[in-house]
């Protein structure tokens, strides 16, 4: 029978067909990639980290509590891949330009709720505000950072530059709100804690900016951040604290970005050159958490490339807006781990500083004002190959 | 409600083979040498009459299994049915008749109701059809029976640009006029339409599947959907077909536009043995400006669908079996729009290859090998979601 | 609940073409040669066999459109389509027959059983009903099918006051007796009854349908339902019936008694040219005293419909197409108590009328168009809320 | 075919039987009725209005929280058309004749739930209780009156009658509970407030008069009045804040009863017969909201015929009973606006007065006692013309 013969013949040129693509297609390697968790997860955490993942890309809508007015609908959305954000979701911030606190709650401040539902109005911001933009960060390690002991924190500060080496650095101290516990080794000054999280380091912990992305990016409200960012009146919790913690456990849990061909000596060269000019001083290399209720980010050394602390960065950067104590021109250092795959959550651009002005990684060096001045500057003066190894060097965290 | 369905199954059961005598049946607690009660009036409906025109009943059934990976994260065999349908049609007079299908939606447990309208023809142009109608949007939608096709996937576009199974409750005309060689034909229907779920829907996308609203119309403006269609014998038939509506929240002003316009075409050539079969559909919904760029205004999506004969034989007992391969191409674009922030494209589509082996023992059933390859982009344009599984699948009338 | 469709589902698969042949289609695969085994059981029911009963099965549907306003407030135009049934009815054998009404709840997606019994004659007198009995009160309940009226809407007493459609497990006797001239019949059943959901209830007023507990019975008591039915050849046909049973809470002790008597008649005349048709009802319930007197423990309503065919012709090849004309006079008191702080009366009233032309292309079939005039006033007294709509429906057995 | 020449006749038939009928009935006019908004809302706020309407006519049952001993199952059962009530709904409230505060609190004070589910006892008066009946009250206008500015109340007040005009209204002065947010132009004497809504000006504002109303109205807690009115204990809210503050809003936003024939010479004849009389030394016609959150409801003139104070009405109309700082013998001037409707409300008769006892208008006046009795003497001297403009204006409003 010539048929089953022909038949044989089709069925092996599709086979030919299969084998040129990838026929179960692979995932990226876990260091091409953001998500995934820290290591040695106990069954359990798996589970919660499973909840929070899903948590985290939940879509709301109206019935579930979103708006009426809001920045976006979801985590996700501003956190793809959980790395950097665009533009599209770069949230608004407005207030003042003095440190006395936000004089615009009573106005909705402080974030614009720049979207809303069919039939509402979106927040547009009052009259007398300065503002700034913040693109949404990358989520990774925040677990180990969110563990770093104050006492640690404070070793890096230098609020008076006494080592005379231009740099700065201090700690962002803020009142907390009630629902937080203190950590068992905070070190307030006049009631105030060091905060850390976010582009001017104004959140306490990752429950602190879960709590407040959920009011202030969707409006969904909880028992911990209950007013609702349209009416300015408390309400129902919209999502429970167990779905809150979950997300929490889950950005505490997201693995840290692993350096990509650490071997390559264009990429080590490119480490010397990140120490010699100085980037160092701020993004610092090395940090290591303290005890931590999550036993596997308990006493870890890590690389996250910063101090966590808040610097000068010169009048380019100067939006006129302030949150807690850190003045209208001070920035907390981004960590720089996972730079180099910012891209991937971008749609294959880059967004970089903290609203996203630099389209590429030697734009944002370039932008560095400030204490950093004197790096940029250094940067300036090096051989194309000295900075073509720190880009590759950057590209490979 | 199980009580409900027991009885009611079970009563069907009898039905299998009653068929052979027209005499009705439980008339015999009727006594006509009396007057009527009252009381009768569930033993006088005309089903129970001796001149009762005949019921057809059939229906599809459609399993599939499935194994695959999605970027390095492979899913296990699992076992699916997602259609398994009952058709009831029956001759009302020599001028209407009405037709249902009914579907058992196997993940709600729930009886759906895909189509139940009264037709009745006042002329070979004109003919009423209301009830609930299946809109004829594309052409999937209205010829969607999984024994049909020879992917074990529905299309993507067909189900996720345009709604399916997308039916509402309406009323409209049908014809059609031609000669042997040609036929023209078309449909124009007034329905229920949407709710505003088609952006208020947590896929984070414009979709209109989500807000299908076939029982009740908020807006209190009827939907509008037209087709005409013209087949040529040798060259096959294509149609163009319309939407145009509204949707629109419960207890709101708010109402945004909806239209869709779709392009379908279907033809056989070499004495039937190679099918190419397709479907376009632009999609436009008003969104307020206020509202997330992740729900677009603008969506596009199609496929197309190439099947050949290779074997056309006798294998066990059939005699005319064959053995196609084939095809599918498909593409949907969910965003159309640009980042107001960045003038960038939305990216938000979805795109897939699907070759396939099938075996039809006869035109009833199928048997269905298919590769599929897929590729998801989120709505920044990052790195895929990459899906390749191997399909197998069985769908068959009976 | 799954396990129950499928298995339903693929029972009637094979139902597809095996109509030729009353030889019994699945049981091709028992091999009826060998033994038996516990596996064979589901090929064994008695449905298959070879002399089984004549099976009917039908139904009806009914969609219909409207457009109208209250106090000014207008309603755009919808689509709806209230009732898709399936009957079913099979003769068990010689003396008894089981007959059941299955309907589509288009807004919840549930099929809802209507009536499930089985009937079995000992004497023409005594027949026993047992299953889900349509409880005969009124005469609407018993005679609810869309396409039997010429009126879009179901008449407001009759489903409000009395509820509809009301139907309940238990079981019961009914018979005839008369000539062709005069008969008398009756009809006797337990059933369960009402939960206390009549006077508790979001619509703020007593209301019998809203505690219908068709399946579950928490007083222990049976409610009785009674019918006397008389028919003249000439003068119609005129019933009484009464229904006495309790409400009670699910859980607790409190019980109260309802009772509803209800007086029906229906005559033709003219030469069936003529139609009068209605129904009145008076409802008693026990309310406690420290409720709230809003709901109260006396209702009462009717409708009358008079129906006149103005042409009887044969029109696009219906021999006895038939063109109505005709009118409904409705009205409903939901409380006919006084208040106890005033000894004012308690309103709490709907009253409509409501004209009609309709076409019969045949008995199965009905065209209607309908305006409707209603008004409704407040427990208080205050002035009325009115609405006035444009209804077009369309209701045929199938 | 002459059957088609009958078929056509009866169909006009039809027509003229439509055309002798509203066909699609059109409602009453704007100054007939007294529901519907302010005007100017924005669509948000439209949406909020509707919403709150729908809680307005929600009945609620067991399931949902009613009682178990409740007045009634749902807010328009009181207020039909929100209008005034009924005798059917007339509340019982209990309590002393002295101004120590509600001495029955314990024994479930103030409110009498004289209606309860099957199974339950409702409620009965204390020994040793004083108590008053009270009409429910219509709704229109609400807002208006909610934002007059404590300033201009006090404007009003002339406790010790100064002027030696007889009239000698003062505001009642309470405490009021933690979940109110005061009024950022409150003037507090004693860390009590001015109180201005019931019968006896009992209630701070709409929130305070909504969450008490469902709570001893209807025994539905929420989390401001979370005391079970029939078992004193705390349980969990039965409806939401978000529903309560739609209801709130609700009221805010019905609009103020619009006067009808205006320009009718009677009827300002009535107005002049009024104000010599000296109706409208209590009963303002003109008063002006201050600041509000609503922007239409921000500094409006409006005429509601009250002065929201408290008068000594005479021995007739002293029931023995008191609320925070009113005495026995004082009650809250009731706005007159919207009098000519309350027959559409009350079933086509009038309930007027506090607890209904008056039958007509002019029983209404001549039940006036106190400091009102100089001027209901004057009334009784009017010129029958007078008296009948007077009332053919009173039902105008």
């Amino acid at each position: 029978m010539t048929k089953f013969s022909v038949f044989i013949a089709i069925v092996l040129t599709f086979w030919c067909f299969f084998s040129c693509k990838e026929i179960l297609p692979k995932g990226l390697d876990d260091d091409q990639i953001l998500d995934g968790t820290v290591e040695g997860l106990t069954e359990a955490e798996l589970i919660q980290f499973e909840r929070g993942d899903e948590a985290f890309r939940e879509v709301f809508v109206k019935e579930t509590g979103l708006g009426p007015s809001f920045v976006t609908a979801s985590c996700i959305s501003c956190h793809a891949g959980d790395g950097k954000g665009h533009p599209f979701t770069t949230l608004t911030r407005f207030g003042q330009p003095d440190e006395l606190g936000n004089q615009f709650m009573h106005l909705g401040g402080p974030q614009l709720q720049n979207r809303s539902l069919p039939g509402y109005e979106p927040e547009i911001i009052p009259l007398g505000a300065t503002f700034a933009k913040f693109t949404p960060p990358a989520n990774t390690g925040l677990g180990y950072l969110e563990y770093v002991s104050d006492a640690d924190i404070l070793a890096m500060a230098d609020p008076n530059d006494d080592d005379k080496d231009n740099i700065s650095g201090e700690p962002n101290y803020g009142h907390i709100p009630d629902y937080l516990t203190k950590k068992p080794d905070a070190i307030p000054k006049n009631d105030k804690y060091i905060l850390r999280f976010g582009k001017k380091a104004a959140a306490y912990n990752l429950l602190h900016q879960t709590a407040n992305a959920y009011n202030q990016d969707m409006g969904i409200t909880s028992s911990y951040e209950s007013i609702d960012a349209f009416t300015l009146k408390e309400i129902e919790p919209e999502i429970t604290v167990n779905k809150l913690n979950d997300v929490v456990f889950y950005l505490e849990t997201l693995k840290a970005p692993i350096q990509r061909n650490t071997n390559d000596p264009i990429i080590q060269n490119g480490l010397m050159v990140f120490k010699e000019i100085g980037c160092e001083k701020c993004h610092k290399q090395t940090l290591k958490t303290g005890k931590a209720p999550i036993d596997v980010l308990s006493e870890k050394e890590f690389h996250p490339y910063t101090d966590l602390l808040l610097h000068d960065m010169g009048s380019g950067l100067d939006d006129g807006y302030t949150e807690a104590s850190a003045k209208t021109y001070e920035w907390r250092t981004p960590p720089l781990w996972g730079l180099g795959l910012s891209s991937d959550s971008q749609g294959g651009a880059y967004y970089l500083m903290h609203d996203g002005r630099a389209r590429s990684i030697e734009a944002a060096i370039l932008l560095h004002g400030g204490e950093a001045l004197f790096t940029k500057t250094k940067y300036e003066s090096l051989s194309e190959s000295e900075k073509a190894a720190l880009i590759t060097f950057l590209n490979s965290l | 409600m199980k009580y409900t369905l027991v009885i009611f199954l079970l009563g069907l059961c009898s039905f299998l083979n009653g068929q052979a005598s027209s005499q009705s049946s439980a008339t015999l607690l009727i006594d006509s040498s009396m007057l009527y009660l009252n009381s009768d009036a569930m033993y006088r409906r005309p089903f129970m009459g001796n001149n009762n025109l005949p019921v057809s009943i059939g229906g599809y059934m459609d399993a599939n299994t499935s194994y695959g990976a999605t970027n390095g994260s492979k899913t296990g065999i699992g076992f699916a049915m997602p259609d398994l349908t009952l058709f009831l049609s029956t001759r009302i007079n020599k001028r209407a008749s009405f037709l249902t299908e009914v579907a058992y939606a196997s993940v709600t447990g729930k009886v759906q109701l895909r189509h139940a309208a009264i037709d009745a023809r006042l002329h070979r142009l004109i003919n009423v059809r209301t009830g609930l109608i299946l809109n004829p949007i594309g052409a999937f939608n209205q010829n969607h029976d999984a024994p049909n096709y020879d992917f074990v996937d529905r299309p993507i576009a067909a189900t996720t640009i345009i709604p399916a199974i997308f039916s509402n409750v309406g009323v409209g005309l049908f014809g059609k006029t031609g000669n042997s060689n040609w036929v023209l034909g078309y449909e124009a229907y007034l329905t229920n339409g949407f709710n505003d779920k088609i952006i208020d829907n947590t896929l984070g996308r414009t979709c209109l599947q989500e807000g299908v609203s076939s029982f009740e119309n908020f807006s209190g403006k009827p939907m509008f959907t037209g087709k005409i269609a013209l087949r040529n014998r040798y060259a096959g038939e294509l149609g163009v077909s319309y939407l145009s509506g509204v949707y629109t929240e419960h207890d709101a002003p708010t109402t945004g536009k909806v239209a869709v316009l779709a392009v379908d075409y279907s033809g056989k050539f070499l004495r039937n043995r190679l099918l190419i079969k397709g479907e376009i559909a632009k999609v436009s919904v008003d969104i307020p400006t206020t509202y997330i760029q992740t729900y677009g205004n603008q969506q596009m999506g199609g496929f197309v669908d190439i099947i050949g004969t290779i074997a056309q034989t006798s294998i066990w007992g059939f005699d005319h079996a064959r053995i196609n391969i084939g095809v599918r191409l498909e593409y949907a674009d969910y965003n159309q729009s640009k980042f107001e922030e960045t003038q960038g494209i939305i990216f938000e589509h979805s795109r897939a290859v699907v070759p396939c082996i099938s075996f039809r023992p006869n035109t009833k059933s199928v048997i269905k090998f298919n590769y599929k390859y897929q590729e998801q982009v989120d709505f920044l344009g990052n790195p895929p979601l990459k899906t390749g599984s191997f399909q197998l699948g069985f769908s068959s009338y009976f």
